[in-house]
């Protein structure tokens, strides 16, 4: 006797090919979220204390990212400053602006402000600023535009193919050591060629070979072994 | 198959004996689109019915191919280009680390595509099917054996074909409804 | 605070690795004191409800490496907590979720501008032992002391430390010290103790002080001594006792006798060719002046150099210098005297001396035909716990051998107050006893535990009703139950002082941190008592020198002092002396065939003021391997005379008071002679020391202080399990084999045959594909262990545990084998077990080159370097365990319960921050301090030139008393490891397996006397 | 109907593979009616609660694992695996047997696998279940085990092909994969049986979806032959495959006592031996109950045995070869290996090994123990403890004394351990309950072809 109806070929081969595609699916769609500003908070700005303005300091007054990350050059942490830079400006100018009310309180409590940590890599990742500024890595190669930034939010997603992307062709990142500070920093390019050691640059690929040789990094094999970042 | 008020007729027999001589004789009397149900595989029912190309063997072939190949470049990829890491002072391309992970990959390929390609194409999953509107036809799965003309065959006639088949003696004969 | 607290501080960056910081919430002070406020010692384990709603659970629970860690060693409570963790763990997993939740970051208000954050910064202070100072330079982030290394400037350390310094560090931020100040048990304040004496003080007034009584241990700080003696000027008939149970009375006994006076006798053993040890474990922490011996030790013990110095021992008990002899008799300590009486008379004997059999009479006759031979280059040490007359003997000796001002030198004690403290303790009890004492101020230590047995000091506390009874502790311990009053008191590196080392020198000890519980030091307490309210230890340490050092660039002076640890010119000369040589009386003798029983601090508890130190806890003793016990010895001839079996559970009886405790057969024991160790068995200490072993002290009476005839041993049936973390402590395989693992020989052998140690090593050819070309790298790390050198000391244990965030497992973790030490110190025995010789092998991760243990790791967590080092990735790892399996060195760790503590705020800011704390389920191992490899490499590449040989050491080899263990890059051929490792005593462990590792050891090489037959 | 009786022709006077008497109709229904009867009986229930409780007790044995960590069992350093990697080679040389009969004996024309070969493949999926679960529950951190997969990730790193354990992951995947489908594509002629025997919609319904709409026609019987056939072809080596793989955990390793060249062959083995033993720990109640003495007869059980015997000798052959070479190599590690099983602390679970798999099973030789199912369930058993204790003995008695005397360890097992072993032979029992009330467990069409009236007389 005949159990199923006729349509029951078609949908039990539908079924069958569908089944395929939704897996394949899922995966992509966890690939993604991974990948997304929920999970790396890329692009996404963090509630802070006070809403600090990078792109009013930097691009607005021109103050060099070093008055403020005070040991960016000799440490591993670069460093955020202590309530007394903030005064160092602020006890002269917009001395009551209401904004700035946390920043005084804390000033006269001797109470620590509490900041939310923007740039935040896991506890077993060893990352040591100090050494990517000596070899001509630019501020904004990894923390973006910050002089375009009302409120501070991390630019990559800093997770770990993020970070592999440059340790595999650091010449494809890399800027002479004079420029690294420069937050309008543009590679070389045959409209906007680059002068060094008395060489025009046209291309960021032959300025960054030279400049591995330059600042001698270490072969690509070492800086990608895993106790270069993991301990 | 263009959809004509039946699907063929079918002839019921009791015995493989039986049915393997009438599909013989439907072949010799010049029917060319029929076929045979049988509740176990009997050998050279197939021939009779005048069925011969088989793709499976084909098919598992490059399924096994694919696999092995996929297996092993997978491995070269991961271990030699794309992270290359020294363990243990060993190769980054340890070509004999990396046979059992391809033959296995081989296997697996292999296997799958001689199951799914054998269901695909025996057109299954088919679960209606005209033949199942006989109501006998569910011996097919026990102890009888069945030949059905179908009517898309150029020599169909209701009444010839019938005739045909009746002469074949079997149990019993029914139109299929299509 | 973070002002006021480098007030006067001094650092030492030249000598500072470089490290790297990651600013965590944990980091803020103010915090951390608030959150350990909040909890309270014993109700510290908070219910799951609160927890789960804190912060850091939830943190926990996203986060797959919690920050936080520590040792975790009451089982109980671990048992609780580990369930909740392991949830919270497992609930991670499920989710596989690496988001990061929000985490706070916290400037300072006004940045000191010496602080760089991401580097530490190194301060020189000294970590005091019964007085005796070891110099130390201690690692600060962001001012969280966070690791203790010798300072390599101060003579008395050279760069080496000792266990306990080492392990202070934790002692520092054990969250079961004492937080605070009570009275019967309630919470109290400083102001109101300060009332509380006023009163009582003002009545002593007009009584000169006759009621007042200070007990405290001994004391080498100048300004302490500076306090008292003019406290006592207040005070007049106020009474100043001192008594530790590890005291030098004999010491200080011996020197009068032969010399009239109470002297320390130093030693040089640098320039001794024959060392004569009568039962002195000289080599051991705790021994004075042990540091700066081992490195002088083994300076001389190159066989390479061509003079090799030779070490007899002679002791009652098995110890780590017994070890290191080239010629080791085991005699019971009572015979000892018999043994040096007779040594110069030896060679004319023709009958056995009393006491003495054959064997140890020739023994004798060789030592002293050594002796002979080595007039003022030979030395002859007597241990403290040998009676007075034996140190007098001893000196006797050296004189006669012309050693004195050669080796041996005599100096002033370090103790301010030399008394004996038997009868210093025996007074102040008789005090206490006939109702004299109405005001007790007891300055740290734990009489009411460890004094003598028949003072019944703790009777007499409790039961005659001393008026006012103030304590002054770390812990609420013991003495401070029997204390109305008890004061916190502020950790050494939270407080202000000084102190000399074993040579004199007077080192200033500088707070590091401010109180975490604002406790006070002694200097403030007796300053209160002084009538100076409030005064500040700063003050008082400084205003003292001041009045040393007068003068306009006192400011100088000062800083220079704290900057290099000590200071200038206080070191102790020599004392020409003259020797009285009137008869020496003999020593009460026991009856020879009697049981005699030795009592010994223990090796890692010492008197049991550690015994709530995990790390010393679970450090293995150096001979027995054991953990967390104090088992009694015996040796094996006893044991099979008495048909005991290690872990026999058996009951002491001495003069009436008995203990029972498990047994340990322990190879090279005299006969008929026990040992047992005193420090354990505490009712107070801790959740770590707490109920820990078994207390001794109930046996140990002030008449026989170090050793007793006349012991009763029985055997009460049952068992008891002790936790050794070496299982099996010979080469010899029970199927008669025995396996090459220490390599060993005479001077002689050598001589001839230097390539000995040299296994067949398959030659690099041998291979089917091209090995890695490390040579091509700038730096190849590797490391040499020279067996020669290593002494046992085991501080480097102690060292990796503290820079690597080691945590502690407890004993039953121990005794199923999951102790977690990245480097252990094995000890084998080899031939006769009643008197074998005995090595000591370190053993690191080898860093294999043809590591077994990677190419087994399903997931690459375990990968090479290119510089050579075994990388391990612990946040890649899923716990297959397969690399342990595979490897046949064994020192792979894993973590199988939570062993870390995410918690104690506490052990939150001792962490150090450059390692990453490994969460459960993990593999973990020696990576070479990887950390500081990769800082040293980041700041030599930032100036620009490679890492010079020798700046960077690994925290073994850094706090290495007797630099044993030489690190560096083999690729540079003039460094000294691959000088060394060109040696022909290098030889790899298991080379024959081919696995080519980069740790190799330096064969052990004894001296023995060629002419002894023995 | 009427029905010829007539006796099978047996080519040389074996016990026959069928009893005489069947037709194709009582044949289909004495095995469909097994699924198809209502109501199901108490016995079946009974047994099924049993397993199922023991199921349970797993389930909690691995939740309190998660929460606690892999410290509740008695593995330690430096034995790193304890009873979970036991188990799991245990477990999957069991499932030899299975693809072994299908497949092996199909290529080797062996017509008396037709009436074993589909429990026997259950037999294997179920046993293969039960080994999986242990390698993902033993590691530290079971929620990260997927990260043995090859899959691109953020982290940009991949699995470390030379390992073993990856090799086991593919090997042991596809094997799970291809019994499973080989054992689906064997029953769909059956389903499509049942599909037509049943008298409810709602079965009709199930068996057909599963069916597929299978109808027997000889295009479709061509096909599925060459498929099934390739199939075979393949699962041949792959099952050889799987348990060498396996014997490469251990055979990679430098452990003395797993690092020998011997171990593929002799694991292969005693897998099968392991593995034909628990067919006939099955088949004889089996058959008991549901009286198919007709269609499982003595022949099976007599050959099941002398394939037993066989494999045995195999596996004492490799026991001699293992001493020997301890002695031979003149290697001091391996010498004390072997020393140590003979006198070491685990001496006694050594000669239980050698009692259970060499000397007992030598009753066998023996014709009437053979045909005895009473002596060959006994013998069975006796192996199957036997076989533990082999795997046992490799993995601890080889780590917990190896190379540093220093680090010379012991271990013991904890409740949990055990909880977690006897919880999955519940869960094997448990599925194969299921199978027999839901699946017909002898394959009804290959038992039509057996018949005397199957073959086409010209």
């Amino acid at each position: 006797m005949q159990i199923f109806h006729r349509s029951t070929n078609t949908i039990s081969r539908a079924t069958i090919y569908g089944a395929v595609f939704v897996v394949a699916a899922l995966f992509w769609a966890a690939a993604e979220i991974q990948r997304s500003p929920y999970v790396t908070y890329a692009g996404v700005a963090r509630p802070q204390p006070v809403p600090f303005s990078h792109q009013h300091h930097v691009a607005g007054l021109g103050i060099d990212c070093r008055y403020c990350h005070t040991s960016v050059e000799t440490s591993s942490f670069a460093g955020i400053p202590p309530t007394k830079t903030c005064m160092n400006c602020h006890s002269q100018i917009w001395t009551n602006a209401q904004l700035l009310e946390p920043v005084r309180e804390s000033f006269r409590s001797g109470k620590s402000l509490v900041w939310n940590r923007v740039n935040d890599l896991p506890d077993f990742v060893y990352f040591n600023h100090s050494i990517h500024i000596n070899k001509g890595v630019g501020c904004n190669t990894c923390h973006g535009p910050v002089d375009r930034m009302p409120l501070m939010y991390n630019y990559a997603s800093l997770q770990m193919e993020w970070c592999l992307e440059c340790h595999r062709k650091p010449e494809k990142h890399l800027r002479p050591r004079d420029q690294v500070f420069n937050m309008r920093y543009e590679q070389p390019s045959s409209g906007k060629p680059l002068a060094m050691d008395g060489k025009e640059y046209t291309d960021q690929i032959a300025l960054g070979t030279d400049l591995v040789k330059k600042y001698k990094l270490r072969t690509v094999t070492d800086i990608t072994s895993c106790s270069t970042c993991h301990r | 198959m263009k959809r004509t008020g039946t699907y063929g007729i079918m002839a019921e027999f009791d015995s493989a004996t039986s049915l393997m001589g009438a599909a013989h004789r439907t072949r010799e009397a010049g029917y060319i689109k029929l076929d045979a149900y049988s509740p176990f595989p009997i050998e050279g029912l197939a021939e009779a019915i005048g069925f011969h190309s088989n793709a499976v063997p084909l098919v598992v072939l490059i399924g096994a191919l694919i696999g092995g190949l996929t297996g092993y470049l997978m491995q070269y990829w991961i271990s030699a280009i794309t992270y290359p890491i020294n363990v243990g002072g060993k190769p980054y391309h340890s070509w004999p680390a990396f046979i059992v992970v391809t033959f296995e990959m081989t296997i697996l390929f292999g296997g799958i595509s001689a199951v799914l390609g054998m269901l695909a194409l025996n057109g299954l999953p088919m679960p209606y099917h005209p033949v199942f509107n006989v109501p006998r036809f569910a011996f097919a799965t026990k102890d009888r054996f069945f030949l059905i003309v179908f009517s898309s065959d150029p020599k169909y006639s209701p009444t010839e074909t019938r005739r045909f088949l009746e002469s074949l003696g079997p149990r019993s004969i029914s139109e299929v409804p299509d | 605070m973070k002002m006021e607290e480098q007030n006067g501080k001094s650092r030492r960056e030249d000598v500072c690795p470089s490290k790297k910081d990651k600013l965590d919430a944990a980091l803020d002070l103010e915090t951390a004191r608030a959150r350990i406020a909040a909890t309270k010692g014993p109700e510290y384990w908070r219910s799951l409800e609160e927890l789960a709603g804190s912060a850091e659970f939830q943190e926990m629970v996203h986060r797959e490496f919690p920050k936080g860690a520590s040792e975790w060693v009451d089982s109980v409570s671990r048992r609780g907590f580990l369930k909740l963790m392991g949830a919270s763990m497992a609930l991670a997993g499920m989710t596989a979720c690496t988001k990061q939740p929000l985490e706070p970051i916290v400037p300072y208000v006004r940045q000191p501008e010496e602080v760089v954050p991401g580097r530490p910064l190194f301060f020189a202070t000294a970590f005091t032992l019964s007085g005796y100072a070891s110099p130390i330079l201690v690692e600060s982030h962001l001012y969280r002391p966070t690791k203790i290394e010798g300072n390599d400037r101060h003579p008395a350390s050279l760069g080496g430390t000792d266990i306990f310094a080492q392990a202070s560090i934790l002692g520092l931020y054990d969250p079961d010290r004492s937080q605070t100040i009570t009275y019967l048990g309630d919470v109290r304040t400083w102001g109101m103790f300060q009332e509380a004496i006023r009163g009582p003080l003002s009545v002593q007034k007009g009584l000169q002080g006759g009621g007042i009584r200070i007990l405290t241990p001994t004391i080498s700080s100048p300004t302490l001594a500076d306090q008292l003696s003019s406290l006592l000027k207040i005070y007049p008939q106020a009474k100043w006792h001192v008594y530790e149970p590890i005291n030098r009375d004999n010491v200080y006994e011996g020197a009068k006798m032969a010399f009239g006076q109470p002297l320390e006798a130093r030693y040089d053993f640098e320039k001794a060719d024959v060392i004569v040890s009568l039962d002195a474990d000289f080599l051991y922490a705790g021994f004075p002046g042990s540091t700066r011996y081992i490195r002088d030790f083994a300076k001389r013990r190159n066989p390479d150099s061509g003079n090799m110095s030779r070490l007899y021992v002679v002791e009652s008990t098995m110890s780590s210098t017994g070890a290191k002899a080239d010629h080791r008799l085991p005699l019971r300590a009572v015979d000892v005297e018999t043994l040096v009486r007779v040594l110069p008379v030896v060679e004319m004997m023709n009958s056995n001396p009393p006491g003495l059999n054959g064997e140890q009479q020739v023994f004798a006759a060789d030592i002293w035909r050594d002796l002979q031979g080595h007039h003022a280059s030979s030395a002859v040490i007597a241990g403290d716990h040998q009676p007075a007359v034996v140190h007098a003997l001893a000196h006797e000796l050296n004189q006669a051998l012309g050693n004195v001002g050669k080796t041996v030198f005599y100096t002033d004690p370090i103790d301010a107050n030399p008394v004996n403290q038997a009868e210093s303790l025996k007074d102040l009890v008789a005090d206490m006893r006939g109702g004299k004492v109405d005001i007790l101020i007891i300055l740290g230590g734990n009489p009411a535990y460890d004094a003598p047995v028949d003072f019944g000091f703790a009777d007499a506390l409790k039961n005659t009703n001393i008026p006012l009874r103030v304590h002054l502790g770390l812990y609420q311990n013991e003495t401070a139950e029997l204390c109305q009053w008890h004061i916190n008191e502020a950790h050494y590196l939270e407080a202000w002082g000084d102190a000399r080392a074993y040579d004199g020198t007077v080192s200033i000890i500088q707070p590091l941190i401010a109180p975490l519980y604002n406790g006070k030091s002694a200097y403030e307490l007796i300053a209160l008592l002084a009538g100076q309210v409030d005064a500040s230890g700063h003050d008082l340490v400084q205003s003292y020198w001041k009045k040393q050092h007068s003068g306009a660039d006192f400011d100088v002076f000062w800083r220079k002092s704290l900057h290099d640890g000590w200071i200038e010119g206080t070191t102790f000369a020599p004392k020409q002396v003259a020797l009285k040589t009137a008869g020496l009386s003999p020593h009460p003798a026991t009856n020879a065939n009697a049981l005699e029983i030795n009592f010994r601090r223990d090796p890692t508890v010492h008197d049991g003021q550690f015994s709530n130190n995990g790390w010393l806890q679970e450090l293995p003793k150096p001979m027995t391997k054991l953990t967390w016990d104090n088992p009694v010895l015996i040796g094996p001839a006893m044991a099979a005379r008495m048909g005991l079996k290690t872990e026999d559970v058996v009951e002491l009886e001495l003069n009436g008071n008995k203990v029972t405790a498990p047994v340990w057969i322990q190879a090279g024991h005299p006969d008929n002679s026990v040992t047992v160790f005193l420090g354990y068995g505490r009712r107070r200490a801790g959740r770590a020391g707490t109920g820990a072993g078994f207390d001794m002290y109930p046996l140990r009476s002030s008449a026989t202080p170090w050793f007793a005839g006349g012991l009763k041993i029985t055997k009460v049936g049952g068992t008891y399990k002790l936790a050794s973390t070496q299982g099996y402590q010979t080469m010899d395989t029970p199927n008669g084999a025995t396996r090459p693992l220490v390599r060993e020989t005479t001077l002689e052998e050598y001589r001839k045959e230097p390539n000995f140690a040299k296994e067949e090593e398959p030659p690099k050819e041998l291979t089917l594909y091209k090995p890695y070309p490390y040579e091509k790298e700038p730096y190849a790390w590797g490391m040499a262990i020279d067996l020669n050198a290593c002494v046992g000391c085991n501080n480097c244990i102690v060292a990796c545990q503290s820079e690597n965030n080691i945590p502690v497992v407890g004993k039953e973790q121990v005794v199923i084998g999951r102790h977690m030490h990245w480097l252990r110190v094995d000890a084998y025995y080899q031939g006769d077990r009643d008197n074998p010789k005995a090595y000591f092998q370190p053993v690191p991760c080898m860093q294999c080159e043809n590591a077994p243990c990677e190419v087994v790791c399903p997931v690459g967590a375990t990968v090479h370097s290119t510089e050579g080092l075994n990388d391990m990735t612990y946040n890649r790892c899923v716990g297959t365990r397969y690399c342990s399996n595979n490897c046949p060195y064994k020192v792979r760790r894993f973590n199988f319960l939570l062993f870390q503590d995410w918690e104690t705020p506490q052990y939150k800011m001792m962490r150090n921050p450059d390692v990453t704390v490994r969460s459960r389920g993990v593999m973990e191992k020696c990576t070479y301090c990887v950390q500081r490899i990769s800082e040293h490499r980041i700041d030599s590449e930032r100036e620009d030139r490679k890492i010079q040989d020798g700046e960077l050491q690994t925290a073994c080899q850094q706090s290495c008393p007797a630099n044993a263990i030489i690190f560096g890059n083999i690729n540079d051929p003039n460094s000294r490891v691959s000088k060394l490792k060109a040696g022909a005593r290098n030889y790899s462990l298991l080379a024959d397996l081919n696995t080519r590792p980069r740790t190799t050891y330096l064969a052990e090489i004894r001296n023995p006397n060629p002419e002894l037959k023995g | 109907m009427d029905e010829r009786i007539q006796p099978v022709a047996d080519e040389n006077a074996r016990a026959p593979v069928i009893e005489p008497g069947y037709s194709f109709g009582t044949v289909t229904d004495k095995i469909s009616s097994i699924v198809l009867t209502r109501p199901t009986s108490n016995g079946w229930f009974f047994g099924f609660g049993v397993a199922f409780l023991l199921t349970m007790m797993l389930l909690y044995a691995i939740g309190y694992l998660f929460v606690r960590g892999i410290g509740i069992w008695g593995v330690t350093i430096p034995i790193g695996w304890g009873f979970a990697i036991v188990n799991f080679v245990w477990w999957i040389g069991i499932g030899h047997a299975g693809t072994l009969i299908s497949a092996i004996l199909l290529l080797l024309r062996q017509s008396w696998r037709n009436s074993i070969n589909r429990f026997a493949e259950a037999m294997t999926l179920f046993a293969v279940a039960s080994a999986g679960i242990f390698p993902l529950i033993h590691v530290g951190r079971p929620w990260l085990a997927y990260w043995l997969f090859p899959y691109p990730n953020t982290m940009r790193v991949w699995p470390q092909f030379r390992s073993p354990l990856i090799w086991d992951v593919f090997a042991v995947s596809t094997y799970a994969t291809i019994s499973l489908l080989f054992w689906f594509i064997g029953l769909i002629p059956d389903l499509a049986t049942l599909r037509d025997r049943a008298d409810s919609r709602a079965l009709q319904i199930i068996y057909g979806i599963l069916a597929m709409g299978w109808r027997g026609s000889a295009r479709h019987w061509h096909r599925y032959e060459t498929a099934y056939l390739l199939l075979a072809g393949l699962a041949t080596p792959l099952v050889l495959s799987v348990h060498t793989v396996v014997s490469f955990d251990f055979a990679i390793g430098i452990v003395p006592g797993w690092h020998t060249t011997i171990f593929p062959p002799y694991f292969v083995a005693g897998a099968i031996y392991s593995g034909f033993a628990m067919v006939l720990m099955l088949a004889i109640p089996i058959r008991k109950i549901f009286q198919l003495e007709d269609f499982i007869t003595e022949r099976h059980l007599q050959n099941s045995a002398k394939v037993m015997l066989a494999t045995g000798l195999i596996v004492a052959y490799g026991y001699i070869v293992e001493g020997f070479m301890g002695w031979y190599s003149g290697n001091r590690y391996d010498a004390f290996t072997i020393w140590n099983r003979l006198h070491g602390p685990y001496a006694f679970f050594y000669y239980m090994l050698l009692l259970c798999n060499i000397v007992i099973p030598q009753v066998l030789w023996i014709p009437k123990l053979r045909s005895s199912p009473v002596w060959l369930f006994l013998v069975s058993g006796v192996v199957l403890v036997g076989m533990w204790l082999e795997r046992f003995i490799i993995v601890v008695v080889s780590l917990h004394r190896d190379f540093l005397t220093s680090s010379w360890g012991m271990y013991y097992p904890t409740r949990w351990d055990w909880m977690t072993y006897i919880g999955t032979i519940g869960m094997f029992l448990a599925a194969m309950f299921l199978f027999v009330r839901v699946l017909p467990m002898i394959s009804i069409f290959e038992m039509r072809t057996l018949l005397p009236e199957a073959e086409v007389k010209e």
